[in-house]
C-alpha cells in the first residue's frame, strides 16, 4: 500500500479533495463501516419456526451460520404475526443461545447436598429401571372395589403445553402403555 | 396522586412554582457531561494557564523581560503537556487519541481544539526549548510568536468547547464564557508570573492578572444576571459554592497585588490565589453546567417559556383569516 | 429543508429514511427493546425495579437504543367509541378523594433522533459519527475514542458512553439492516406498527394524516414532535406523534442543536482571545513604560 | 390480551383503526386497559355476575338475535317437568346430593329425551357416577357437546319461545335477578358504565355486526370457572356471535402447544382427540366404552372409528377385532387423577416418581410449598428443562430449607436434571390458540446432553422395552407378570432416527398422528376412518394434516399472497377448517346474515357451500336437507343443525348434560371471598373439588368468624416481559431487566389503609403462607364499591421464584387447590388475603406468622369446607 493510499484513506484528505468538506458524512466513514454487512446476510440458511412462548404462534425466521443459531426474528410471511414478535419472542435468540443453557445432566442421589454429574446413557438407563420398579411398585389390576383398572399410580408426569404435538404424543402413547394415568400438562394449571 | 409523580431531582428546588412543571419521574432529560471534572476542568484551566502564558511570555520576551519570558514559557509547556495528559486520560479509549486529528471538523469545537493543540503544544515546546538551551534563538522566537497568537485560542475555545454542548448552564452562557475563560487564563497566568518572576519583572504579570480577573469577574456577573432561571446553577450547589470561592480569591488578590505591588511575599501570595482562583472558576462553571444537566428543570422551563413566547408572537400573525 | 446525506458528500442520495412512532397505538410491550438488544448485541442495563410505573429501563443510554415510556396520568378522555372525545368515562368519576378526569396510561417508545442538525454528529472530534447515505446519525465503534463531547451536546439526553467499554453508543437506525434493504430491528418487532420506518418525506405525510384523524376523533392531546423541518434541529429523522407534552415523556419541548450558536460562539471567542493576546502584549508594552 | 398476546393485539388495533370499539373488563388496568375505549374494573371472581347482567338486559331488551336463535341453538327446546332452577332451590339446581356433594343430573334432561337409555351416564349407579363425574368428562367435550338422548331424537319444542319449560324462559328466569344492581352491588361496576357495556354490546351484535369475547386464564382459574364460559356461550349465541367472522369466544392460550396438549392430551382423562380416558365403571371392554361415550347425532356418533383408529395406531398389527383392538390396554381411571390428586398421591407415598417436562409446579402450581412437599417424598425425579429451575433445586435451597421444614440431608429424592432441546433444535408442530398447527424446523442440533422431548421420550421407551423383552432382566428383578408388559411391549415404537443424536423423525410421528389407511398410505379427513381396524389414526382431529404425505403443518405461503383466512398457511383441525360451527354464517336458507358479514353461502348451482374457509359442515349438504328418521351420526344433522359436533345439532344455551356443576350458569362467591353471596342462599359452587382434610387450610369467608383476618382480594397474573413460571424468562437479561423484581400492585388508599410505601416491601398472608414483594402504589389499582363497602384488590404477578437472574417469592405460595369441578383447575384469580408493610419473616418465623393468622381467623380442619 503506498502513501497515496494511506492519504486517500485519512479523512481529512477526502475532506479537501472530496464533497463532504465539513467532514460530518461520507469523508468520515471508516473502513469497517465501508464492510458493514447485517448478520443475517452472511447466513447458510434460513429456517422456518415459530415462536416457542405462548399460543399466538408468531411465525420466525432462525438464522443459521457455521452450525450456530445468530439470529432469530419475525416471519413476514406469517398471516398471524406478520413478521412482529413481542418482547419474549424477540429474546428467542438469548432463550436458545444465552449461557443460561445447561447442558449436561445432573444428578442428585437420595440424601445427597449438591449435583452430580452423570453421562446421559447412564442416565437414561437409570430413569429406565426406575420407571419399571415404580410402574410396578405402584401397579393395580383391580382397584379397591375389584374393579378392573390395569393401571399403575407408581408415577406421574406433568408438562408438555411448551412441548411439541409429536412429544406429547409419544409421550402419552408411552406412558398410558406403561399404564401410567397421572398424566398432566400445564392446560390443568 | 401517588408519591412518585411528580417527583423532581435532587438538589435545589427551583423558585418557580413545580406546579407547572412537568418532567418524566423528575429524570433528567439531558445526559450530564461524563467527563471527570479534575481531568476536564483541570485542562480548562491549565489550557488557560498555557495560552495565556504564551502571550505573556512572547511580550516578555519582545519587551525584554527575559525570567518573565522564560518562567512563562516553561509554565505554557508544562501546562499544555499536563492539559494534554489531563485529556487523553480522560478518553474512554485513551490508545485512540491519535483520531482526534482523523478529521477537520470546524463544527466541533474539540476537533478545533485537538488541531490547535496539535500546533501549538509543539510550538510552545520549541520556543521553551529555544529558550532553555539558547539553541536556534530565532526559531525559537518565531516559535514563541506563533505560540502566543495561538495560545489565547486555546484559552479561549474551551469556552465555546462546552458552550456548544446541549448544557443549559453552559450553553446560554456562550456569550460571556469566552470572556470568562480568558479572563481566568490571563488571571492565571498572571498570577503564575507573580509567583514565579521577581518583582522587577512582574509588571505585565500584574497588569495582566488584573485585566483577567475584571474581565472574569464581569463575565460571571454577567451570566447570573443574563441567565435567569439557568443562572441558578453559577449561584447554588456545587458551582455556585467553588465559583463564590474563586470569586473570593480572585479579589482578594487583585486587591494584593495592587496594594502591594513591589513586595515578594504579597506578590507570590497573590499569585497562588489568582491561580487557584482560576482554577476554581473552571471547576465552578464545570459544576454548574453538569448540576444544569442534572436538573430537568433547567432543561424544560427555559424551552417551554420560549416557546410560548414564540407561540404569543406567532399568534397575532396567523390570526387573520382565523 | 436541505437532504442531510446530500449536504454530507453523498452523491446521489438513497431517501432519507427515519422512524414515525406513533404512541397513539403504543401498548408498551418492550418489543423493540428487546429486539434492538438481540440484534445489536447489546450488553444488559441494569436490574433495578424504578417504580417508574413499568418502565425498569428509565431512559435511553449507551445500552439501551429504545426505551419505552408509561406515564399514568389523568387527563381527559382520549376518542370515545364512535368518535365522541372528550365525554367523561363512566368510570372515571367512582373514586372519592381521587383527582378528576380519566386515567391514561401513556407508553411512547423513545429513541435517538435522528436529526436533521445533528449536534452529537457536529460536535464529534473524532468523525467517529457520521451521517449516512439514508441520512441517519451514527457512531463508527472501530473510530470512537471515547471523548465524550457527543453526550451533553445531545439535546434529547440519548447518547451515552458505556461503562467499560469507553465508547459512546446510541441507535443506528440498524444502518446495518437498512444497507441491504431491511428494516430496523425495533419497527420490524413492533406488533402495532407504534414504530414505522420508511422515508422520512413519506412518514411525515403519514404522521399528518394520522394527527389529523386522531384531532378529528377527539384527541385533542395529539401533537407531532420532531417532525417539523423548521423546528431547533432542523427536523428529526425520527419523531413521534405525543399524546401529552413532550417533557411528560421525558422529551426536551423545544430543543435546539447547540451549534446553531456555534459562529456566534467562535466570534465572542475570538475576541476574547484577541482581547487576551491584546491584554498580554498591552501589559509588556505598559509595563515597559513604567 | 396486549398484555400476554401482543402479536395477537395487533389484530384489536387493527380492529379499532377501523372502527371497533374495544372493553377491556379486568380487576386491573393494563395495557389492555390502556388502549381500550372503555376500561371495566371489577372484583376478581365476579364475572358470572356481570356476564348474567348481560344476559339478562338481551333478553329483557329483546335485543337477542332472534332469527339466529331460533334456528340455531336449543332456544325452543323444552325441558324436562322435573328441573329446578336456582331460583327455586336458592341456589342450587335439582338433582343436588348434599352428602356426597355432588348433582344428579337426570333432571336436566330435554323433555321426553330417553331416560331409560341403555347406556351413558343415566344409568349408573349414584357413586359410579360420582367416580365417572371426577374423572373430568366434561373435558371431553374440548371438540364438542355431550349426550342429550339415547334414543332416537325426538326433541319438543315451542317456536314461539313462549312454552314456561322452554329454554327460552327458562333462561329469562333464571337470570332475572342479574340486575343492573345486582351487578353493581356484586362485581363493583356502576350502573352506568354497565348499561354503556350492555349499549356497546347489543349495538355491535346481529345480522351486521358482531362483538367478539376474548378471555384467558382470568376466567378458567376459579371453583366455577367452566361456567363463566358458559356464560359467555349463552350471551354470544344469544346474540347470534358463534360460527361469523368477528364473532365468538376466543381463548387466549398462554404456551406455545397449549392447545396441542389438550388436543394431544398429556390430561390424566383424556385420550388424543377428546376421546375419554376409559374409566372403571363404564369401560371395562370397547362395547361398554362405546356405549356410554357415543352419541347418537353429530360427529360424535362415529366414536368407535376414531377409537379403533386410535388403539390400532398404538398397537399395530396386534390389536384385531378379536381381542377389542387391544382396548384392554388402556389403563382405566376411577375418579381425578389430575396434577393437584397427583401431588396429594406423593404426600401419600402412592406416587413415587416424577417427570417433570419442561414444567416449573414449584413456582407455577398452586400452593407451590404443598408441591415441594410432595416432590420431597419421592423416590425419583426427572427434571427437563433448559436452566434449573425450582423445581430441579428444591431440595437444595428450596423454601423449605430455609424454615426448616425440611432438611437436605433428610431428603430421599433421586433428582435427575436433563437439558431440554430448545424449538431451534428439533423439528415439530405447534398447535396454537386458534387450532393451527404450524410446524417448526430444526435449524441445529442441541448441544451437550440436551435432547427433544421427542427424543427422550423414544429412548425411554426404547430401554424399557428393551429391558422387559431381556428374560436375563426380568429374572434379575422379578418380572413375573408377563401380561402386565404386554401393553408396552406390543406398542408401535419404531420411528426412523436422524442426526447426530439420533432424533427420532418428527414427521414421521405426525404422519402416526395423521393415520393410515390399510395399505399405509395417509389419510386426507376423519371422515375416512373406519370402525373395522382398517383405518389408523394417533388423534382423529388431526386426520389431514399429513394428507397425500405432505407435512400441511408445515405449509407456508406467504399471508400476502392469500386472502384473509390464509387457509394455505399451517393446518387448523378439524380438516383445515378456520371458524368452527361456520355454517351459522349464513341463515338457515343458506344466505350470508349480511353481505358485510358474509363467510359461507350455499351455492345452488353448483349445489355448495361455498367461501373462503372450509365448511363446517358436509358441503354438500344443502340448507333445506331433512336426515331421515332413522339416521345416526352425521346423517342425522339436517341442515340446519349448524352445531355438527352436538348431540341435538344445535348451539346450547342451556347444557342439559356435559356439565357437573349446573345446567346454567350461577353466580357462586370464589372459595375465599370477604363477601357474602346476595343472589343466593348458597354461597359458593356446592360441588367444587375440594383437597381431603389435612392437607391444606381453607380460610373463612364472610359472615363466618376470622373473615375479617382476611379483608383484601388478591388476583395472580402475567406480564408481558415474562412467561409463566419464569422458567423462559427469568434466566434471560433481556426479559429480566424489563421486570427485574417481583411486587405487588395496591392502590394509593390501601397503601395509606395499610401504611405501604412505594418501593417499599409488603407481606401477603393467606392461610396457606406469606410472601413478600415490592410495593408499586398506582392508581391503576382501583378501590372497588362491593355490597356497600370499599373492596381493595392485589394485583400479583406470578412469575417469580428463588432461582434465575431475578428473584422474588412465587404467588402461588399463597393459592389453595379448591378447583373448578369440571375440569380440576385452580382458583388463583380471586383470593383472599391480608397485606401489612415490610418484609416477610424468615426461617422458622415465616410458619409462626402463618399459624398465627389462623389462628386469629380461627381457622382448623372444616374451615371453608361447607358446601
Amino acid at each position: 500500500m503506498g502513501w497515496g493510499d494511506l492519504l486517500g484513506r485519512w479523512p481529512v484528505w477526502r475532506q479537501l479533495t472530496g464533497a463532504d468538506r465539513t467532514g460530518r458524512g461520507a469523508a468520515a466513514r471508516s473502513a469497517a463501516t465501508d464492510r458493514l454487512r447485517p448478520r443475517t446476510a452472511d447466513a447458510d440458511r434460513v429456517v422456518k419456526s415459530i415462536c416457542p412462548y405462548c399460543a399466538v404462534g408468531c411465525g420466525q425466521n432462525v438464522y443459521v451460520r457455521d452450525g450456530k443459531v445468530v439470529q432469530i426474528e419475525g416471519d413476514p410471511d406469517s398471516p398471524i404475526s406478520r413478521g412482529r414478535l413481542c418482547p419474549k419472542g424477540s429474546a428467542t435468540l438469548q432463550l436458545t443461545t444465552g449461557p443460561a443453557r445447561e447442558t449436561r445432566v445432573l444428578y442428585r442421589r437420595p440424601h445427597g447436598t449438591e449435583w452430580e454429574r452423570l453421562d446421559l446413557d447412564t442416565a437414561m438407563d437409570m430413569i429406565a429401571d426406575r420407571v419399571i420398579k415404580a410402574r410396578r411398585d405402584g401397579w393395580q389390576w383391580t382397584d379397591d372395589e375389584g374393579r378392573r383398572v390395569r393401571r399403575t399410580l407408581g408415577f406421574a408426569s406433568l408438562g408438555g403445553a411448551t412441548l411439541d404435538n409429536e412429544e406429547n404424543y409419544l409421550i402419552k402413547k408411552l406412558f398410558t402403555a406403561l399404564g401410567a394415568i397421572q398424566i398432566e400438562n400445564q392446560a390443568r394449571i | 396522586m401517588s408519591p412518585r409523580r411528580r417527583r423532581e431531582a435532587g438538589g435545589e428546588r427551583p423558585t418557580v412554582p413545580a406546579a407547572e412543571f412537568a418532567s418524566y419521574y423528575g429524570r433528567p432529560v439531558l445526559k450530564p457531561p461524563v467527563w471527570r471534572s479534575l481531568d476536564i476542568a483541570g485542562y480548562f484551566f491549565l489550557g488557560g494557564l498555557a495560552g495565556a502564558s504564551s502571550a505573556l511570555a512572547a511580550g516578555a520576551s519582545w519587551t525584554g523581560r527575559p525570567v518573565l519570558a522564560r518562567n512563562a514559557q516553561v509554565a505554557a509547556v508544562g501546562a499544555v503537556g499536563l492539559s494534554t495528559a489531563a485529556l487523553v486520560h480522560d478518553l474512554g479509549r485513551p490508545a485512540r487519541f491519535g483520531n482526534m486529528l482523523r478529521v477537520a471538523k470546524p463544527t466541533s469545537p474539540m476537533s478545533v481544539g485537538s488541531w490547535l493543540l496539535a500546533a501549538y503544544g509543539p510550538l510552545a515546546g520549541a520556543a521553551a526549548l529555544s529558550t532553555l538551551t539558547g539553541r536556534l534563538p530565532r526559531l525559537g522566537r518565531a516559535a514563541g510568536t506563533a505560540a502566543a497568537v495561538l495560545g489565547p485560542a486555546v484559552a479561549a475555545y474551551t469556552a465555546v468547547l462546552i458552550a456548544d454542548t446541549a448544557v443549559p448552564a453552559w450553553h446560554e452562557a456562550h456569550r460571556e464564557l469566552p470572556f470568562l475563560f480568558a479572563g481566568s487564563a490571563a488571571a492565571a497566568a498572571g498570577g503564575l508570573g507573580l509567583l514565579t518572576v521577581p518583582p522587577a519583572e512582574s509588571g505585565p504579570a500584574r497588569l495582566l492578572s488584573l485585566a483577567g480577573a475584571a474581565t472574569e469577574l464581569t463575565a460571571a456577573t454577567l451570566i447570573r444576571r443574563r441567565l435567569g432561571l439557568v443562572a441558578r446553577p453559577y449561584r447554588a450547589g456545587r458551582g455556585g459554592r467553588l465559583l463564590r470561592a474563586a470569586e473570593g480569591l480572585t479579589l482578594a488578590a487583585t486587591a494584593a497585588a495592587a496594594a502591594a505591588p513591589r513586595r515578594r511575599l504579597p506578590s507570590a501570595l497573590a499569585g497562588v490565589a489568582l491561580l487557584t482562583g482560576s482554577a476554581l472558576t473552571r471547576f465552578g462553571v464545570f459544576h454548574a453546567g453538569v448540576d444544569s444537566a442534572r436538573d430537568p428543570v433547567y432543561t424544560v422551563r427555559p424551552q417551554r417559556e420560549r416557546l410560548r413566547a414564540r407561540r404569543r408572537a406567532e399568534r397575532p400573525a396567523s390570526a387573520p383569516g382565523g | 429543508m436541505s437532504d442531510p446525506a446530500a449536504d454530507t458528500g453523498y452523491a446521489d442520495p438513497p431517501p432519507r429514511m427515519g422512524f414515525f412512532t406513533d404512541t397513539s397505538v403504543c401498548i408498551g410491550c418492550k418489543a423493540c427493546e428487546v429486539a434492538c438488544k438481540e440484534w445489536n448485541a447489546i450488553p444488559e442495563d441494569g436490574m433495578e425495579l424504578t417504580g417508574m410505573s413499568y418502565d425498569n429501563t428509565a431512559g435511553l443510554g449507551a445500552s439501551t437504543w429504545r426505551h419505552v415510556a408509561f406515564v399514568e396520568r389523568r387527563g381527559p378522555v382520549p376518542a370515545g367509541p364512535g368518535g365522541e372525545g372528550g365525554e367523561p368515562s363512566p368510570q372515571g368519576a367512582a373514586t372519592p378523594g381521587r383527582e378528576e378526569g380519566e386515567l391514561r396510561w401513556l407508553m411512547a417508545s423513545d429513541v435517538c433522533k435522528h436529526c436533521t442538525h445533528a449536534a452529537c454528529l457536529d460536535v464529534c472530534p473524532t468523525g467517529a459519527l457520521f451521517r449516512t447515505e439514508f441520512g441517519t446519525v451514527v457512531v463508527q465503534e472501530d473510530v470512537c475514542n471515547g471523548c465524550g463531547y457527543c453526550i451533553p451536546a445531545c439535546p434529547y439526553g440519548v447518547i451515552d458512553q458505556r461503562r467499560g467499554d469507553g465508547r459512546a453508543w446510541k441507535c443506528t437506525l440498524c444502518y446495518d439492516r437498512i444497507s441491504t434493504g431491511l428494516e430496523p430491528a425495533c419497527a420490524k418487532a413492533c406488533p402495532t406498527e407504534s414504530i414505522q420506518y420508511g422515508p422520512v418525506e413519506e412518514l411525515r405525510e403519514r404522521a399528518a394524516s394520522r394527527l389529523a384523524a386522531l384531532q378529528e376523533a377527539g384527541v385533542r392531546q395529539a401533537r407531532l414532535y420532531g417532525a417539523d423541518p423548521d423546528d431547533g434541529v432542523g427536523g428529526a429523522g425520527a419523531f413521534f406523534l405525543l399524546l401529552d407534552e413532550p417533557e411528560v415523556y421525558g422529551l426536551p419541548p423545544d430543543p435546539v442543536v447547540t451549534t446553531r450558536d456555534l459562529p456566534s460562539m467562535w466570534r465572542h471567542a475570538a475576541v476574547a482571545a484577541a482581547g487576551l493576546l491584546g491584554a498580554a502584549v498591552l501589559a509588556c508594552l505598559t509595563g515597559r513604560r513604567r | 390480551m396486549a398484555e400476554c398476546h401482543p402479536v395477537g393485539f395487533q389484530w384489536v388495533m387493527e380492529a379499532k383503526a377501523r372502527g371497533a370499539t374495544v372493553i377491556h373488563v379486568d380487576p386491573r388496568f393494563t395495557r389492555t386497559s390502556a388502549m381500550a375505549d372503555l376500561h371495566v374494573p371489577l372484583r376478581a371472581g365476579s364475572d358470572i355476575a356481570f356476564l348474567g347482567g348481560l344476559i339478562r338486559h338481551v333478553l329483557e331488551n329483546e335485543k337477542y338475535f332472534r332469527e339466529y336463535v331460533l334456528a340455531y341453538t336449543n332456544a325452543a327446546t323444552i325441558v324436562s317437568e322435573e328441573f329446578r332452577d336456582t331460583e327455586d332451590l336458592d341456589g342450587v339446581f335439582s338433582g343436588l346430593d348434599p352428602r356426597r356433594r355432588a348433582y344428579d343430573f337426570s333432571s336436566w334432561r330435554y323433555e321426553d329425551a330417553e331416560v331409560s337409555a341403555p347406556s351413558g351416564l343415566q344409568e349408573m349407579r349414584p357413586e359410579e357416577r360420582d367416580r365417572v363425574r371426577g374423572a373430568a368428562r366434561g373435558e371431553k367435550h374440548g371438540s364438542g357437546g355431550a349426550e342429550v338422548s339415547a334414543g332416537p331424537m325426538r326433541i319438543r319444542t315451542d317456536e314461539t319461545l313462549r312454552h314456561p319449560r322452554c329454554v327460552f324462559q327458562i333462561l329469562r328466569r333464571h337470570f332475572a335477578r342479574y340486575t343492573p344492581e345486582t351487578v353493581e352491588r356484586i362485581c363493583g361496576i356502576p350502573q352506568e358504565t354497565f348499561a354503556k357495556v350492555c349499549e356497546l354490546i347489543t349495538e355491535n351484535s346481529g345480522r351486521e355486526r358482531t362483538t367478539a369475547f376474548v378471555y384467558s386464564v382470568g376466567w378458567t382459574q376459579h371453583t366455577v370457572g367452566v361456567q363463566y364460559i358458559r356464560t359467555a356461550a349463552i350471551l354470544q349465541t344469544l346474540l347470534g356471535n358463534i360460527g361469523r367472522p368477528g364473532g365468538g369466544i376466543l381463548a387466549l392460550r398462554g404456551h406455545a402447544s397449549i392447545q396441542g396438549s389438550t388436543d394431544i392430551p398429556t390430561l390424566f382423562n383424556l385420550l388424543p382427540g377428546y376421546l375419554p380416558m376409559p374409566h372403571a365403571d363404564r369401560g371395562r371392554d370397547l362395547e361398554e366404552y362405546l356405549r356410554a361415550e357415543t352419541v347418537r347425532k353429530g360427529h360424535w356418533g362415529n366414536m368407535r372409528s376414531y377409537l379403533v383408529s386410535l388403539l390400532k395406531a398404538w398397537w399395530g398389527e396386534a390389536a384385531n377385532a378379536d381381542n377389542d383392538f387391544c382396548f384392554d390396554h388402556l389403563p382405566r381411571l376411577t375418579g381425578d387423577h389430575g396434577t393437584y390428586r397427583t401431588v396429594l398421591a406423593q404426600l401419600d407415598g402412592v406416587c413415587k416418581g416424577y417427570f417433570l417436562l419442561g414444567e416449573n409446579p414449584a413456582v407455577g402450581s398452586a400452593n407451590a410449598r404443598l408441591q415441594r412437599l410432595g416432590m420431597a417424598k419421592l423416590d425419583w425425579l426427572v427434571v427437563r428443562d433448559f436452566s434449573l429451575i425450582e423445581s430441579a433445586t428444591w431440595w437444595k435451597d428450596g423454601p423449605e430449607i430455609e424454615t426448616g421444614e425440611l432438611r437436605t440431608e433428610d431428603i430421599g429424592t433421586e433428582v435427575f436434571f436433563l437439558p431440554a432441546a430448545a424449538h431451534t433444535e428439533k423439528s415439530g408442530s405447534f398447535t396454537n390458540t386458534q387450532r393451527l398447527l404450524q410446524w417448526h424446523r430444526q435449524a441445529v442440533e442441541p448441544a451437550g446432553d440436551a435432547r427433544s422431548d421427542l427424543w427422550f421420550a423414544f429412548e425411554l421407551g426404547r430401554r424399557i422395552r428393551a429391558k422387559l423383552a431381556d428374560p436375563a432382566y426380568r429374572e434379575r428383578h422379578g418380572l413375573d407378570d408377563v401380561e402386565m408388559d404386554r401393553p408396552v411391549l406390543e406398542l408401535t415404537w419404531d420411528y426412523p432416527t436422524e442426526g447426530r443424536h439420533g432424533e427420532p423423525d418428527a414427521e414421521a410421528v405426525l404422519a402416526e398422528i395423521n393415520g393410515r389407511d390399510a395399505a399405509g398410505r395417509p389419510l386426507s379427513s376423519y371422515l375416512e376412518l373406519r370402525p373395522d381396524g382398517s383405518t389408523s389414526c394417533g388423534c382423529w382431529i388431526y386426520c389431514g394434516v399429513y394428507a397425500d404425505g405432505v407435512n400441511q403443518a408445515d405449509r407456508r405461503r406467504p399471508g400476502s399472497e392469500q386472502d384473509w383466512v390464509a387457509a394455505e398457511w399451517g393446518w387448523a383441525w378439524p380438516m383445515n377448517r378456520r371458524i368452527l360451527y361456520n355454517r351459522a354464517s349464513a341463515d338457515p336458507a343458506g344466505r350470508p346474515w349480511s353481505e358485510r358479514k358474509a363467510y359461507l353461502r350455499w351455492d345452488e348451482s353448483r349445489r355448495r357451500w361455498v367461501g373462503p374457509d372450509v365448511p363446517d359442515f358436509d358441503p354438500a349438504t344443502p340448507p333445506d336437507h331433512e336426515p331421515p328418521p332413522d339416521a345416526t351420526g352425521p346423517e342425522a344433522l339436517s341442515g340446519t343443525d349448524a352445531f355438527i359436533m352436538q348431540a341435538d345439532g344445535k348451539a346450547w344455551l342451556y347444557a342439559p348434560s356435559g356439565l357437573v356443576d349446573g345446567p346454567l350458569p350461577a353466580h357462586y362467591e370464589p372459595q375465599e371471598s370477604p363477601f357474602a353471596n346476595p343472589l343466593y342462599g348458597q354461597r359458593r359452587n356446592p360441588v367444587r373439588s375440594l383437597p381431603p382434610p389435612g392437607r391444606e387450610h381453607f380460610q373463612p369467608s364472610d359472615g363466618e368468624r376470622g373473615a375479617q383476618v382476611f379483608p383484601y382480594v388478591a388476583t395472580t397474573y402475567r406480564l408481558t416481559e415474562h412467561h409463566t413460571a419464569g422458567g423462559m424468562s427469568r434466566w434471560l437479561p433481556r426479559l429480566s431487566e424489563l421486570q427485574p423484581e417481583f411486587f405487588c400492585e395496591v392502590s394509593p388508599e390501601l397503601a395509606r389503609e395499610r401504611g405501604l410505601e412505594h418501593l417499599g416491601w409488603a407481606t401477603v398472608i393467606t392461610a396457606r403462607s406469606a410472601i413478600e414483594a415490592r410495593v408499586l402504589v398506582t392508581e391503576r389499582m382501583k378501590p372497588l364499591r362491593v355490597q356497600g363497602r370499599w373492596l381493595h384488590q392485589i394485583g400479583l404477578p406470578y412469575h417469580w421464584g428463588p432461582n434465575g437472574l431475578t428473584t422474588g417469592d412465587a404467588a402461588n405460595e399463597l393459592a389453595h387447590i379448591a378447583l373448578d369441578p369440571n375440569v380440576h383447575i385452580q382458583e388463583v384469580k380471586a383470593l383472599a388475603c391480608d397485606i401489612r408493610p415490610g418484609r416477610r419473616p424468615r426461617g422458622r418465623a415465616l410458619r409462626e406468622l402463618v399459624e398465627e393468622y389462623r389462628r386469629r381467623a380461627g381457622i382448623d380442619e372444616q374451615t371453608g369446607r361447607q358446601m
